[in-house]
C-alpha cells in the first residue's frame, strides 16, 4: 500500500493537525500551549523518523554491523526539544502573569477587557 | 467734515471729462502714426480702442453669467 | 572655493540660523543674506558653467550650473528675498522668516540645478518651505488650506518623480536639458511642472492657499513656486505647442475668476495664474523672442506682483480686512500704499513706462511674428482683461470706490520702504529696459517704445478702463466665493466617499444583522474598517491568527504544486 | 585575533548575558551590555571592511569543517546585517539607561540587560551563520528573549501581546524547522553553501517545493508580512520603549535577511522566481500590506501603534523590492532595510522620550508638545520626513530605488502605488505633527520639557543618521548594491 507506506508521515500529519486544532479552536491559554506542544512534537517525530534507517543500528561502531541510523537528526532534535521546553516554560510563565493581571486565562475575556473604551 | 477733494462730485465730473478727452486723443494720435500690423485686422482704425472696449464688455458679461452658476456664499466651505 | 557653493545654500543656511539668533542679528541677517547671494551669483559669472559634480545615489549630480536663464531667475529671486524680508522685517515670526528663506533658497537651488535629481531635491524642499509659510498664517483656515496645498504639491512631486525616474531609466542620463514631450515619462514631467505652474485643472491651490498666509507670507509665496515652474518649463520644454493652449486657458481662467472675486488677495492670486499663463504661452510659442519675453515677464512679474501684494498686505495688516466689500476710500489715509499699489497695477497691466510693458509686449509680438492670429488676438484681449481685473479693479475697490470710513495710517517704515523700493524698480525697468534685456538668455533685438506700439497699447488699456467704469454696475461686490476645481476635493470627493462608506456600512450591517446606529461622517465609517477596533486592525485572538498562517501555507502549497 | 572575530561576534554577547546576572548591582549590567554591544559593533565594522571588496570569509566553528561542522560564512550581506544589528543596539543602549530606569522596576534591570544581550546574540547569530539548523537555534534564542522583553512592558496588555507573539513566533520557527527537515531529507546536508549545490537537480521534487513553502511561510511570519503581521502591532505598542526601538529596527529586518539568504543562496533565484511563483505571491501580499497597513496607520489613536502599522507597510515596501527579481529592486530592498531601521529606530526613540516625559504615547498626549518638547518633536519631524521619503533623507534613497526597480520591470502602476502610499505616510505623520504643533496643551496639563540629554543624544544620533544617509549614500547604498549583485550572481 503506497499510501500507507510512509505511515510515519501520517502520524506526523495527524498530530500536527491536532495541535493546530487546539491552537485555533481553544480559547484557554493553557490548552493553546498544549496544542503548541503537540504541534512541535509532531515535528520532532518527523525528524526522528527521517533519521531511522530500517534495520539500522545505533551509530556506534561495532563488529558486524554495517547499517547505521543517521544520528544527526536525532542530535538536532535534542536541541529542538530543549528549545520547546524553554518555550513552554516561558509560555506558562506568561499565563501565570496574565492570570495575575486579568484573573482569567480565557482569550475572549482578555480581549474584552483590553478593548479600547 | 470736508470731503477729500478727490471724491467731491465736482472733481469726479471733471475727471470724466478729462478721461474722455484723453481717450479721444489716443485714438486721434493714430492719424499721425503709421501702424504696421501683421494681420489686416490690427491695421483698422482705432483697433485697440474698439477691440479693448468690446472684449472687456464680453469678459465682464461672460463673468457675470458664469458667476450666476458658480457663486456661493462666502461661508460655503466653513 | 566659495564660487562652487550652491547659491541657494546661503539662504537655506540662513533659514536654519534664523530661529536661533536674537531679533537684532536676525534683522541684519535677513537683509544681508539675499545681498550676499546676489554677490555670489554675479561674482562667479556666467562662463562658470557646471562648477562641480558629486556622486549621489550612484549618479554624478551637478548641483551648481551657471547658465543665463538660471542666473536671471536667481537674480530676481534674490531681489525678491531682500524685498520680502524688508517687508516682513517686523511682522514675521522667526518661524515664518525661516520658512520663507528655506523656500527662497530652494527656489534658487532649482534654477541652478544642473541635473534632474538636484532639481527634484530642491523642488521638494521648496514644497515644504512654502507649506510652512502658509501654515504661518496661523489661523485654522491657514492650517487646513496649508494641508490641501501640501497634498497637491506632494501629488505633483509624485507625478514628477515617476516621470523623472522613467526618463532616467529610459535614457540613462540625468542632465536637465531640453526634452521632447514624446513619451509618457516626459509627459509626466511636464505635468509635474505644470502643477507647480498653477495650470488648470490643478490651479485652485493658488487662490485657495496663498491668501491664507500672513500679509508678508503671501508676498513670498507669489514669487517662487510658479516662477520656478516657468523656469523649468523654459529650460525643459520650449516650443511645446500644447503649452500655448494651456497658457491661454490659464490667462482667461484667471481673468474671469478674478472678476468674480471679492477678496482682494484672492483677486491677486487669480491674477498670478493669469500672468503665468502669459509666460506659458511664450514658452509654447518657443521662438527666441518668445522665450526671452517669458523670462523677462517672469522677472518683471515677480517684482510688480510682489509690490501689489505688499500693498494689499499693508491694507490687511493695518485694517485686518481683506474683502473688497469691506474696504474703500483708503487712499485718503494711506497715500503711499495707494500710490505704490497703483504703480504695481499699472505695471501688471503693461502700461507704457512700466516693467510689464517692456516684457509682455515681447510675448505678444512673437505671436504676431509667427502669424498666429488667433493667439495674438486672444493675448491682446487678455491684456485688456488684465487691466480690467487687476489694473483697475484692485486699486479701485480697495483705495477708492465708496468710503468705508476706515482711516488707517500707512504701514510701518520697513513696509513702506519695501513698497517704494519695488515701485521704483517697476518704473526703472519700464523706462530703462536695456539692463534687463542684457540679462536675457538670447540677444534682444526688440524695441518696445515705438509710436505705433505705445499708441496701440494706450488705446487698448484706456478703452478697457472706459469699459470698466461703464460696466461698473455689473461688477457690484457680493459676499461670495466662486466654485473652482478645488470644490471637487473639498466638497464632492468627501461627499462621495461618505456616500460609499455609508453604503458599505449598511451592507456590512445588513450582513452581520447588526443594528448599529447610522453615523454619517466619513471618519466614523472609515474608522469602522481601519480604526483601532476596526475589522482590519482588531487585536485578533491567537487562534484566528494561526488560521491565517495555515491559509497562506495552503495557498503557497497550492501555488507550488500547480 | 581578527581571524576569530566571526565566532567572537556571537560569543561575546552570549557570555555577556550571564555576566549581567552575576554582576547584578547598580549600573553594572547596563555598562556590560553597552560595552559588549560596542565591541560587537567594532567587530562587525571590521568584518564589513574585510568583505568590502567582495571576498567571502568562511569560519569553521570549533574547528569542525563544513559541511559537517557549523560554518559561519560572511559575505557583504551578512556583514551589512551584523553592522545594522550591532549599530542599532549600540545606539539604543545609551538611551536605555534612563528609559529603563523609568519604565522597569529596579530589581529587574539586570534581567532586562541580560535578556537584551540574548536578543542581540540571537539576531547576530541569525545573520552570521551558514548552517540552516543553526539558524533555527538562533531564531529561538532571539525570539524567546524578545517574548520575555516584551512582557516587561508597563501595560498589562504587554503580557497578552507577548503571549500572542510567543504562539505565532513558535509556529513560525517550527514551520521553518519543518522546511529545514524536508530539505535535509532530500539532500542530506544542512550547510547552506552545500545545499545551494545539491538543490538544483531536485528542483522538481515535491519535497523541495513543500520545504520552500514551509520555510517561506515561517520566515514571512517572523518578518510580519501582511497578513501574517497580526502579532506585531501589539508587541511594538506595549513593549518597553527601548525594546520597541531595537526590535523594530532589527528583528523583522534580520528575518528579511533570512528570506533573502534562503531565497537566493539556498534555493536560488532560478527556483524561486521561475519554478515557484514567489514573485507574484510576494508582489500581491506586499502591495496589499503597503496599502492596507498605511490606511490602518492613519486611524490609530496611539502613536506607537501608528508607527507599528507603518512598520508593516514599510516591510511591504521591502518585500516589494524583492518581488521585482532584479538587481535594482534587491538593492532597494536591502538599502531600505537599513534606512528604515535607522528611521524607525529614531521614531521609536522619540516615542521613548515622550513616554519618559508624558508617560503615554496616545495622540492626545501630544497636544502642545511642539512647544513644550521642541527638540524631541523636531527629531520626530525629521525622522517623519524620512519615513515619508522626502529628498535628503534616508527614506528618499530607498523610495527612489524602489520606483526605479519597478520602472525597469515596466511596472509603472506599482511605482505609482509606492509613491501614492507615501502620501498616506505623509497623512499619518501629519496627524501627529498637527496635534503637536497646532493644538494647545490642555490648561490642566502638567508642565513638560525635553527629556535629559541621556535620552536626547541617542535620539538625535539616529535622527542625524536619517539625514546623513540621505546625503552620503556610499555606505548604505554602496554595500546594498554590492550585496544585491553578490546575491543575484549566486555568489
Amino acid at each position: 500500500m503506497e499510501v500507507l507506506g510512509h505511515f510515519n508521515y501520517w502520524v506526523v500529519v495527524v498530530l500536527m493537525m491536532i495541535g493546530f486544532y487546539a491552537l485555533i479552536a481553544r480559547g484557554n491559554l493553557i490548552k493553546k500551549i498544549v496544542g503548541l506542544n503537540i504541534f512541535q512534537a509532531s515535528v520532532f517525530l518527523l525528524f526522528i523518523t527521517l533519521g531511522k534507517v530500517t534495520g539500522g543500528s545505533a551509530p556506534i561502531i561495532a563488529e558486524g554491523i554495517t547499517v547505521y541510523s543517521n544520528p544527526l537528526p536525532h542530535v538536532l532534535i535534542l536541541t529542538a526539544i530543549v528549545v520547546g521546553v524553554a518555550t513552554t516554560a516561558l509560555g506558562l510563565a506568561l499565563v501565570v502573569r496574565i492570570h495575575e493581571s486579568y484573573s482569567t486565562i480565557e482569550e475572549n475575556e482578555i480581549a474584552d477587557m483590553d478593548r479600547e473604551p | 467734515m470736508e470731503k477729500h477733494w478727490l471724491v467731491r462730485p465736482k472733481t469726479i465730473r471733471l475727471l470724466w471729462i478729462v478721461m474722455l478727452g484723453v481717450l479721444a486723443v489716443t485714438v486721434l494720435l493714430q492719424l499721425g502714426i503709421e501702424i504696421h500690423g501683421e494681420f489686416h485686422i490690427d491695421e483698422t482704425f482705432g483697433f485697440g480702442a474698439w477691440y479693448g472696449l468690446g472684449t472687456c464688455a464680453v469678459m465682464v458679461i461672460g463673468a457675470k453669467i458664469l458667476g450666476a452658476v458658480i457663486k456661493r456664499k462666502d461661508t460655503y466651505y466653513d | 572655493m566659495i564660487s562652487g557653493l550652491p547659491p541657494g545654500l546661503i539662504l537655506i543656511a540662513g533659514a536654519v540660523a534664523i530661529p536661533f539668533v536674537g531679533p537684532t542679528i536676525r534683522k541684519g541677517l535677513v537683509l544681508a543674506l539675499p545681498v550676499l547671494t546676489l554677490a555670489l551669483i554675479w561674482g562667479t559669472g556666467i562662463d562658470a558653467g557646471t562648477v562641480w559634480s558629486a556622486p549621489f545615489m550612484g549618479y554624478a549630480v551637478s548641483p551648481v550650473r551657471y547658465a543665463p536663464t538660471g542666473m536671471l531667475f536667481a537674480t530676481v529671486f534674490s531681489i525678491m528675498a531682500f524685498g520680502g524680508a524688508l517687508f516682513a522685517l517686523r511682522s514675521a515670526r522667526p518661524s515664518e522668516m525661516a520658512a520663507a528663506f528655506l523656500y527662497a533658497g530652494s527656489a534658487i537651488g532649482v534654477v541652478f540645478a544642473g541635473d534632474l535629481i538636484t532639481l527634484f531635491v530642491f523642488w521638494e524642499i521648496m514644497a515644504i518651505g512654502s507649506t510652512m509659510v502658509v501654515w504661518n498664517g496661523s489661523s485654522d483656515a491657514a492650517r487646513r488650506a496649508g494641508l490641501r496645498y501640501a497634498l497637491i504639491h506632494f501629488f505633483g512631486g509624485i507625478v514628477l518623480m515617476i516621470g523623472l525616474i522613467g526618463h532616467i531609466e529610459a535614457t540613462g542620463s540625468i542632465t536637465f536639458d531640453v526634452m521632447q514631450a514624446d513619451a509618457w515619462p516626459r509627459w509626466l514631467i511636464l505635468a509635474g511642472f505644470l502643477i507647480n505652474a498653477g495650470a488648470w485643472p490643478l490651479s485652485s491651490w493658488i487662490p485657495d492657499a496663498y491668501p491664507e498666509a500672513s500679509p508678508a507670507g503671501m508676498v513670498f509665496l507669489s514669487a517662487f513656486t510658479t516662477k520656478t515652474a516657468v523656469f523649468v518649463l523654459l529650460v525643459g520644454f520650449p516650443g511645446t505647442q500644447a503649452l500655448i493652449y494651456v497658457g491661454l486657458f490659464m490667462i482667461f481662467y484667471g481673468i474671469i475668476y478674478a472678476l468674480l472675486e471679492n477678496d482682494m488677495r484672492r483677486i491677486l492670486a487669480y491674477s498670478i495664474v493669469n500672468q503665468v499663463g502669459f509666460m506659458v504661452v511664450g514658452i509654447g510659442i518657443g521662438t527666441e523672442m518668445a522665450l526671452n519675453g517669458a523670462a523677462a515677464h517672469a522677472f518683471a512679474h515677480i517684482i510688480y506682483k510682489g509690490l501689489l501684494l505688499m500693498s494689499a498686505g499693508s491694507v490687511l495688516y493695518m485694517t485686518g480686512k481683506r474683502k473688497c466689500s469691506d474696504l474703500g476710500g483708503l487712499f485718503q489715509s494711506m497715500p503711499i500704499t495707494a500710490t505704490c499699489g497703483i504703480i504695481g497695477a499699472l505695471a501688471i497691466s503693461a502700461f507704457p513706462l512700466t516693467s510689464g510693458f517692456i516684457s509682455k509686449s515681447m510675448i505678444n509680438q512673437s505671436a504676431a511674428d509667427q502669424h498666429m492670429m488667433v493667439v495674438w488676438l486672444l493675448l491682446t484681449a487678455a491684456s485688456a482683461g488684465v487691466f480690467l481685473h487687476a489694473g483697475i479693479k484692485f486699486p479701485w475697490f480697495v483705495f477708492f470706490q465708496k468710503d468705508s470710513g476706515l482711516r488707517p495710517p500707512d504701514p510701518p517704515w520697513n513696509m513702506r520702504a519695501a513698497m517704494i523700493f519695488f515701485a521704483a524698480l517697476c518704473l526703472l525697468i519700464g523706462v530703462f529696459p536695456q539692463p534687463l534685456y542684457a540679462l536675457l538668455p538670447a540677444p534682444v533685438a526688440f524695441v518696445p517704445y515705438t509710436g505705433a506700439h505705445v499708441v496701440g497699447q494706450l488705446q487698448l488699456l484706456l478703452f478697457s478702463g472706459l469699459a470698466f467704469f461703464l460696466l461698473l454696475p455689473l461688477m457690484k461686490r457680493t459676499l461670495t466665493v466662486s466654485l473652482d476645481v478645488d470644490w471637487l476635493y473639498r466638497r464632492a470627493a468627501p461627499a462621495v466617499i461618505a456616500w460609499i462608506a455609508r453604503d458599505l456600512r449598511e451592507l456590512s450591517d445588513g450582513v452581520l444583522g447588526g443594528t448599529r446606529a447610522q453615523v454619517g461622517s466619513i471618519i466614523d465609517s472609515m474608522a469602522h474598517y481601519h480604526g483601532p477596533a476596526g475589522l482590519l486592525a482588531r487585536t485578533l485572538p491567537t487562534g484566528r491568527t494561526v488560521f491565517w498562517v495555515l491559509v497562506i501555507l495552503a495557498a503557497f502549497l497550492v501555488f507550488n504544486f500547480s | 585575533m581578527i581571524a576569530q572575530f566571526p565566532a567572537l561576534q556571537v560569543v561575546i554577547p552570549l557570555l555577556g548575558a550571564p555576566l549581567c546576572i552575576i554582576l547584578r548591582r547598580g549600573a553594572l549590567p547596563w555598562l556590560i551590555a553597552l560595552l559588549v554591544s560596542w565591541a560587537a559593533l567594532a567587530m562587525a565594522a571590521t568584518l564589513l571592511s574585510q568583505v568590502a571588496d567582495g571576498e567571502i570569509i568562511s569560519y569553521a566553528l570549533g574547528g569542525w569543517l563544513a559541511p559537517l561542522g557549523i560554518e559561519y560564512r560572511i559575505d557583504t550581506l551578512n556583514a551589512f546585517m551584523l553592522l545594522l544589528v550591532a549599530g542599532t543596539s549600540s545606539a539604543v543602549l545609551p538611551f536605555a539607561y534612563k528609559s529603563v530606569a523609568k519604565e522597569i522596576p529596579q530589581d529587574r534591570h539586570y534581567l532586562f540587560y541580560s535578556g537584551f544581550l540574548l536578543m542581540l546574540t540571537g539576531l547576530l547569530g541569525m545573520a552570521i551563520t551558514g548552517d540552516a539548523f543553526n539558524v533555527f537555534v538562533f531564531i529561538e534564542i532571539s525570539s524567546l528573549s524578545s517574548y520575555a522583553m516584551i512582557a516587561m512592558g508597563r501595560d498589562r496588555r504587554a503580557l497578552s501581546a507577548a503571549f500572542t507573539y510567543l504562539v505565532m513566533g513558535t509556529v513560525g520557527a517550527t514551520f521553518f524547522l519543518i522546511g529545514v527537515g524536508l530539505i535535509y531529507a532530500v539532500t542530506g546536508t544542512l550547510n547552506m553553501a552545500d545545499l545551494a549545490e545539491r538543490l538544483p537537480p531536485l528542483y522538481q521534487s515535491r519535497t523541495v517545493l513543500a520545504a520552500f513553502a514551509f520555510i517561506s511561510v515561517g520566515i514571512l511570519l517572523k518578518l510580519a508580512l501582511f497578513p501574517l503581521h497580526l502579532w506585531l502591532p501589539n508587541a511594538y505598542t506595549y513593549a518597553p520603549s527601548v525594546v520597541t526601538a531595537f526590535l523594530a529596527a532589527t528583528a523583522t529586518k534580520v528575518a528579511i535577511y533570512l528570506l533573502l539568504r534562503f531565497g537566493y543562496t539556498v534555493f536560488g533565484a532560478e527556483f524561486v522566481f521561475n519554478i515557484v511563483p514567489a514573485s507574484e505571491v510576494l508582489l500581491t501580499l506586499a502591495l496589499a500590506g503597503v496599502i492596507i497597513a498605511s490606511f490602518v496607520a492613519i486611524f490609530q489613536s496611539d502613536v506607537k501603534r501608528l508607527l507599528a502599522y507603518s512598520s508593516v507597510a514599510q516591510i511591504g515596501y521591502i518585500i516589494l523590492g524583492i518581488s521585482y527579481a532584479n538587481v535594482t529592486g534587491l538593492t532597494a530592498s536591502i538599502v531600505h532595510i537599513f534606512n528604515h531601521a535607522v528611521t524607525k529606530g529614531a521614531l521609536f526613540l522619540v516615542m521613548g522620550c515622550v513616554a519618559y516625559a508624558a508617560g503615554a504615547c496616545r495622540l492626545e498626549s501630544f497636544a502642545g508638545l511642539g512647544k513644550r518638547m521642541p527638540l524631541t518633536m523636531a527629531a520626530f519631524v525629521i525622522a517623519g520626513l524620512s519615513l515619508i521619503g522626502v529628498p535628503l533623507t534616508a527614506g528618499f534613497i530607498s523610495k527612489w530605488y524602489l520606483v526605479l526597480g519597478a520602472m525597469e520591470k515596466g511596472w509603472w502602476p506599482v511605482a505609482a502605488v509606492i509613491l501614492a502610499t507615501s502620501l498616506l505616510a505623509a497623512v499619518y505623520v501629519w496627524r501627529v505633527v498637527e496635534i503637536a504643533y497646532f493644538r494647545d496643551a490642555p490648561a490642566d496639563a502638567p508642565p513638560l520639557s525635553d527629556p535629559p540629554l541621556a535620552l536626547l543624544v541617542p535620539t538625535w544620533v539616529l535622527t542625524g543618521a536619517c539625514v546623513y544617509f540621505g546625503i552620503e549614500t556610499s555606505l548604505s547604498l554602496g554595500f546594498a548594491e554590492q550585496a544585491a549583485i553578490q546575491l543575484m550572481g549566486g555568489g
